[in-house]
């Protein structure tokens, strides 16, 4: 073991840590270097994933920018902002859950893990309120577009995009938040020791890409 | 020289082996054993080439006269694009890799498994939902947007859209688990001793492959999410009505579509890299060279997805900067055709069905190849684009090149899989049917291009009959080839000859345990100290020439 | 067994027990605010040209904080950074390859009622 | 050397400028393909029967490329290509530039068939277009419903049709005759049908054609296929009517008389100076931005005041407009060709 000095774990943990070894690998350390690289090209895939919808608000912004801007002042500040507010805390709770049971404080990290959780539902909800304005408003996409305030050509489209980033970004919020029950369910019922504790750390690297996407997706839409 | 005296003696069958070592068909849809998974898109594979060979031999009846010869244009315009679908996403995408990458990926790793042998599971499973949806759309009516699905006819036709792009969504999750776990494999699965520039080259060839697949499949399955959303919603992403730009379509989805024609043909030439070798009894000449040009394929294929749009009203400025990347994919494929060919010079090349395909290979490669040069040419492509010199192009690779690759492979690891062996002289026969039968269909439709005729056409005009009867004739050369394969390697499944542990006396990794493998691949673990293709015997007095 | 192909990259991956404690993540949580409350306060204000490139770069500043500190590629493998990087650098080949269609076609082949400006303005 | 080449590729006549061009490098490029392949797949065999296997288990030598051979194998098939690169690229913008004096030709591609506008004062027609041999040919392109493809193998010619907006091509056909279009972008059932035809004329007879057809008008009852807006007569009268039931005339005055907004006449190609001072020329491209999006550039001293027919005029009644527009000349109404290329190929900035 090159990297038990580095761990300098407990014999009981050490014990713990190679009890969830799998058949097919060598060592744990295999095994560990394994399911990080495999989360790393999932986050991958993902961040292309959100570059499609990207590039259409790039190009739609190119061609109707005066709207977009227009557009963009029609949105909530205050509730962008505190949904920024919300997930950016969010994730600090889960990187620190993450170190908690890392460092074997298994009830404050489950602590930590509700409190993310919650603020997932806090920003869902959030959410909710302004989709629910958009639909009273008739700020919707595509050919659903009503809205009097604002007609120039590509004001649809705005809210075309609009819908489709952040509805796919609360559909992945909607996902990590899953994930995060399932890792406290297993936190809850022990499952985790610092000698094993990968699952909370991939639990938490999806909730940051969640958090990423939101830090690109606010000032595009709310702000400029 | 106990190498010689142990093939003399008779080989033996391996009395326990992946194969029976659990039985009932539970056993195999629950398998995590990466083999079985691999036979299991083995059989799917086949099923779906051989749909999408009937729809090709139906298109090619239709297109024997003029005018409407067997069908309806709306059920030609049906035929064309199922072919395209099932062939692209069901057959070429997951062929190699799913077959012969599950397979032999971790035997040549000298690996017990994939490093996540449920998600390969999955995968496999995924594939199945996906192309049941397409099969779905096929018995609901079938669609008739070809499979590029260019909005806005995409959007707009009253066809069974919807069920094939929800399809091509989860089978693009299938690819991308299948790639994501071949790379963690590679980097983590190693034997002791296998560095990175020991691995062989088909493990080469299936990275790069994997690359692509896991970061361009994303915008594929988003781009026919959002033409779905459209037709459903109508939220105008790609509608001109209501603002939206057509064109947008088509960037998103070529920049998945063309890396994806390199997840089609990288694994095939990583096929040829690992058995020219292997048939020639020879080290690969410039072995770095062909590995990083695998790695150069995958990344430059990233940049010129633009030269399928130099017609479409892409601006000139675009046309021109993707045509000058273009130019360097081709480079790269030309430095492997010069390294394949520099492995045959001074060889001991077997006299064998795969190697008759291999020579294939090289000539429709290059051929094909250099065609791809030729429509990336802008000016040239304004004459040859969307006519059926774009086809035979397309076809010369997908055929000529990944059909070739496929077999090949087919050939040279069936008595792995199996431990069988097949009948050489019917390979031989089928092998020269085939790639006889391939250059009678295409070379035609390349002189169909050049005559002007466009890709997709029903009926056309009578100036273009004699070249479309005999790439039909062709067509019909091509399938009696694949039937004859198909035959001779079912009899030789059932009551072919034992062939032992390695019948071709290969230096690959995976030849180093029994075949059939047992079920976790070796019975020790192998360790790894010389270099990947290495054919000379230890301690031999070895020629070495530099040319 | 992949051992010893590549010993360094599986014991740097893992991370040090002791290595930072709660310190770290809080600091770097309150720069995220900080920058957040930075670019909503200039955000709708009109700075002309500045807006985009500040808001961009500020949310690059953000995103870059998260993925070092929150998680942790400043002390992963290389493989996990290059994977990531590559995911990004493509990310940026797909729009700057659409820019450099829709930057330079003629004005009358934009869709019908886009301004005719052209510009690098987003 | 150039027919015996032809016929062996099959390829059509060469009844355009650009079709020579196109096939000079064609047969290069293809020679040194065929070559390059049929010399691989014969060197393999060469190779299959030289090397073939001699004994069981034979040993053979440890062949290694050198740097030399690297660089060569790089080096060549780069040359080459970037040959092409280079020539077909120049071909390509010497293809996407027409000449100033071009005549224009609206083309409307909808499903199965091909419409064609005349620039000023000339006839409509579907399914043939009639042009002279000789003189180059402008043609602004749009699509009513899906991407169509305009086609014509004996020009080698090819450019998609958008719908919502313009795409342009140009020829110059070099030999009096009749040549097939096709389309060439999947466009539904009947993509495969979607046949028209270019009649080239003498420059002479295609004259007195022009003459012919335009008497003929007034009288004439076009009783072909509509395209749904149910009017028969010249893109320039289509765009009065349209400047009529639009509402155009209530601000817009056709003789030069000021009122509410600038007035047509001679405004084509004006030279007008906007409120932020910039000035600007009113071409094509202007005058339908002003349509779309009136208020992103104001005339000085006028009013922002008028709405934005986004949405209202299809691609095809704001080109009618356009014509309209430039028809209203206070100098004689000839069929004189377009004086300026109404918009560069590539924006230069």
């Amino acid at each position: 073991m090159s990297s038990s000095d580095a761990h300098a774990l407990s014999p009981a943990h050490e014990a713990d840590r190679q009890r969830h070894l799998a058949h097919h690998f060598d060592t744990m350390d295999t095994q560990e270097y394994a399911v990080r690289l495999a989360m790393w090209l999932f986050l991958g895939t993902e961040v292309l994933l959100f570059a499609g919808l990207f590039l259409g608000y790039t190009v739609y912004r190119h061609f109707y920018h005066e709207t977009f801007h227009e557009a963009s002042r029609t949105l909530s500040i205050v509730l962008g902002t505190t949904n920024t507010i919300v997930l950016i805390t969010s994730s600090l709770t889960v990187a620190l859950a993450y170190w908690a049971v890392k460092t074997g404080k298994n009830g404050l990290g489950a602590f930590l893990l509700v409190v993310t959780i919650l603020c997932a539902c806090g920003f869902l909800v959030i959410k909710g309120f302004e989709y629910h304005h958009k639909f009273e408003e008739g700020m919707l996409p595509g050919q659903f577009y009503h809205y009097a305030e604002i007609t120039g050509p590509g004001a649809n489209l705005y809210f075309t995009i609009y819908f489709l980033t952040t509805g796919l970004h609360a559909f992945h919020v909607i996902v990590g938040m899953s994930v995060l029950i399932w890792v406290l369910a297993r936190l809850l019922k022990g499952h985790f020791s610092p000698g094993y504790y990968y699952p909370v750390e991939l639990g938490a690297l999806y909730w940051h890409l969640v958090d990423l996407v939101w830090i690109f997706l606010f000032p595009l839409l709310y702000l400029i | 020289m106990s190498q010689s005296s142990d093939a003399e003696a008779a080989p033996v069958y391996p009395a326990v082996n992946y194969l029976n070592a659990d039985r009932g068909v539970w056993s195999w849809l629950s398998t995590l054993d990466h083999k079985r998974i691999a036979l299991m898109y083995l059989v799917s594979v086949l099923f779906f080439f051989l749909i999408g060979g009937i729809f090709a031999m139906a298109i090619r009846l239709e297109l024997l006269t003029p005018g409407p010869t067997i069908m309806s244009a709306n059920t030609y315009n049906r035929m064309f694009t199922l072919h395209g679908v099932v062939m692209i996403f069901m057959f070429m995408i997951p062929a190699i890799p799913g077959v012969f990458g599950n397979f032999c990926l971790p035997l040549m790793l000298g690996a017990k498994d994939v490093a996540f042998p449920r998600l390969n599971l999955l995968s496999l499973y995924l594939y199945w939902t996906g192309s049941l949806l397409a099969v779905t759309a096929m018995a609901m009516g079938g669609l008739d947007t070809g499979w590029t699905f260019y909005a806005p006819y995409s959007t707009t036709t009253p066809t069974t859209v919807f069920p094939a792009l929800l399809g091509v969504f989860i089978l693009g999750f299938s690819s991308i688990l299948t790639g994501l776990n071949f790379i963690v494999t590679i980097h983590t699965m190693r034997a002791p001793g296998l560095g990175w520039m020991r691995l062989q080259l088909f493990v080469w060839g299936i990275y790069a492959t994997s690359i692509i697949q896991v970061l361009a499949t994303p915008v594929i399955g988003l781009t026919v999410m959002l033409v779905g959303i459209e037709r459903i919603g109508g939220f105008g992403l790609f509608d001109p009505t209501k603002g939206g730009d057509p064109v947008l379509f088509q960037h998103m989805f070529w920049f998945y579509s063309h890396p994806a024609v390199y997840i089609m043909v990288l694994p095939s030439m990583a096929v040829v890299s690992d058995a020219i070798a292997a048939f020639s009894r020879k080290n690969i000449f410039g072995y770095k060279m062909i590995a990083y040009s695998s790695l150069g394929i995958a990344f430059v294929g990233f940049f010129a997805w633009g030269h399928h749009m130099f017609v479409s009203g892409q601006s000139p400025f675009d046309n021109g900067a993707f045509a000058a990347i273009s130019m360097l994919v081709g480079v790269f494929t030309a430095i492997k055709v010069f390294n394949w060919v520099g492995t045959l010079y001074r060889g001991a090349i077997a006299v064998t069905a795969p190697f008759v395909y291999i020579c294939g290979f090289l000539f429709f490669i290059v051929f094909g190849g250099m065609t791809g040069i030729a429509v990336a040419t802008v000016s040239l492509d304004v004459h040859w684009h969307d006519t059926y010199f774009v086809v035979a192009h397309f076809h010369f690779i997908m055929v000529g090149a990944v059909i070739m690759g496929f077999l090949i492979a087919l050939h040279y690891w069936f008595p792995k899989m199996f431990g069988k062996k097949y009948n050489e002289g019917w390979g031989m026969v089928a092998a020269s049917f085939i790639v006889l039968g391939f250059i009678a269909t295409f070379i035609p439709q390349f002189l169909a291009g050049n005559a002007g005729m466009p890709r997709r056409y029903y009926m056309y005009p009578e100036r273009f009959e004699a070249l479309n009867v005999a790439s039909t004739a062709g067509a019909s050369l091509l399938a009696i080839g694949f039937v004859i394969v198909l035959i001779y390697l079912i009899y030789a499944l059932v009551r072919g000859p034992i062939a032992g542990d390695n019948p071709w006396d290969s230096g690959g990794i995976e030849w180093m345990t029994t075949s059939p493998p047992p079920k976790e691949n070796f019975h020790e673990t192998p360790i790894i100290d010389r270099d990947p293709h290495s054919y000379q015997k230890r301690g031999e007095e070895v020629e070495h020439v530099v040319i | 067994m992949a051992q010893d192909a590549h010993p360094s990259p599986a014991a740097k991956d893992a991370p040090h027990a002791g290595g930072h404690g709660i310190g770290r993540y809080i600091a770097v949580w309150a720069i995220l605010l900080v920058l957040t409350i930075t670019t909503v306060a200039t955000g709708r204000q009109d700075l002309g040209w500045v807006n985009l490139p500040l808001a961009l770069t500020i949310a690059c500043i953000k995103a870059t904080l998260v993925v070092l500190f929150f998680m942790h590629m400043s002390e992963s493998a290389g493989a996990n950074r290059l994977v990531f990087v590559v995911s990004l650098v493509f990310v940026l080949v797909m729009i700057f390859g659409v820019f450099g269609d829709l930057w330079t076609r003629a004005p009358m082949t934009l869709p019908s009622g886009s301004p005719s400006t052209l510009g690098p303005e987003l | 050397m150039n027919d015996i080449m032809r016929t062996l590729l099959w390829l059509p006549v060469q009844a355009s400028t650009f079709a020579s061009k196109v096939d000079n490098l064609h047969y290069f490029v293809i020679t040194v393909t065929m070559v390059a392949s049929i010399a691989t797949g014969l060197l393999a065999f060469y190779f299959f029967f030289k090397y073939r296997e001699r004994r069981k288990a034979q040993s053979t030598p440890l062949v290694l490329p050198s740097v030399k051979f690297e660089i060569v194998v790089i080096g060549v098939p780069l040359f080459f290509f970037l040959l092409w690169f280079v020539q077909g690229f120049k071909d390509y913008v010497w293809y996407t530039s027409p000449p100033k004096n071009a005549m224009d030709v609206y083309v409307m591609g909808k499903k199965w068939m091909w419409k064609f506008a005349y620039g000023s004062q000339g006839p409509n027609a579907i399914g043939t277009l009639h042009v002279p041999e000789g003189r180059p040919v402008r043609l602004l392109m749009t699509s009513r419903d899906v991407i169509h493809s305009f086609y014509v193998p004996d020009f080698r010619i090819k450019q998609d049709l958008l719908p919502g907006r313009y795409t342009e091509t140009w020829f110059e056909a070099t030999k009096a005759g009749r040549y097939q279009i096709l389309c060439a972008e999947y466009c539904g059932t009947w993509h495969s049908q979607m046949w028209g035809e270019i009649v080239v004329m003498p420059a002479q007879e295609f004259d007195n054609w022009l003459v012919e057809q335009r008497r003929g008008l007034s009288e004439r009852v076009d009783t072909s296929t509509d395209d749904g807006d149910n009017f028969h007569g010249s893109i320039v009268e289509y765009g009065k009517k349209i400047a009529m039931s639009e509402g155009c005339v209530k601000c817009h005055s056709f003789d030069g008389e000021p009122h509410i907004g600038p007035t047509w006449l001679d405004l084509y190609q004006r030279r007008e100076t906007l409120e932020t001072g910039e000035t600007i020329i009113a071409d094509e491209a202007y005058l339908t931005d002003s349509m779309i999006d009136p208020r992103a550039k104001i005339v000085k001293g006028y009013k922002p005041v008028m709405p934005t027919y986004k949405g209202r005029l299809a691609a095809p009644e704001a080109a009618a407009l356009v014509e309209f527009i430039k028809s209203l000349r206070s100098e004689s109404l000839e069929n004189v060709p377009s004086k300026e290329a109404i918009y560069e190929p590539v924006k230069r900035r």
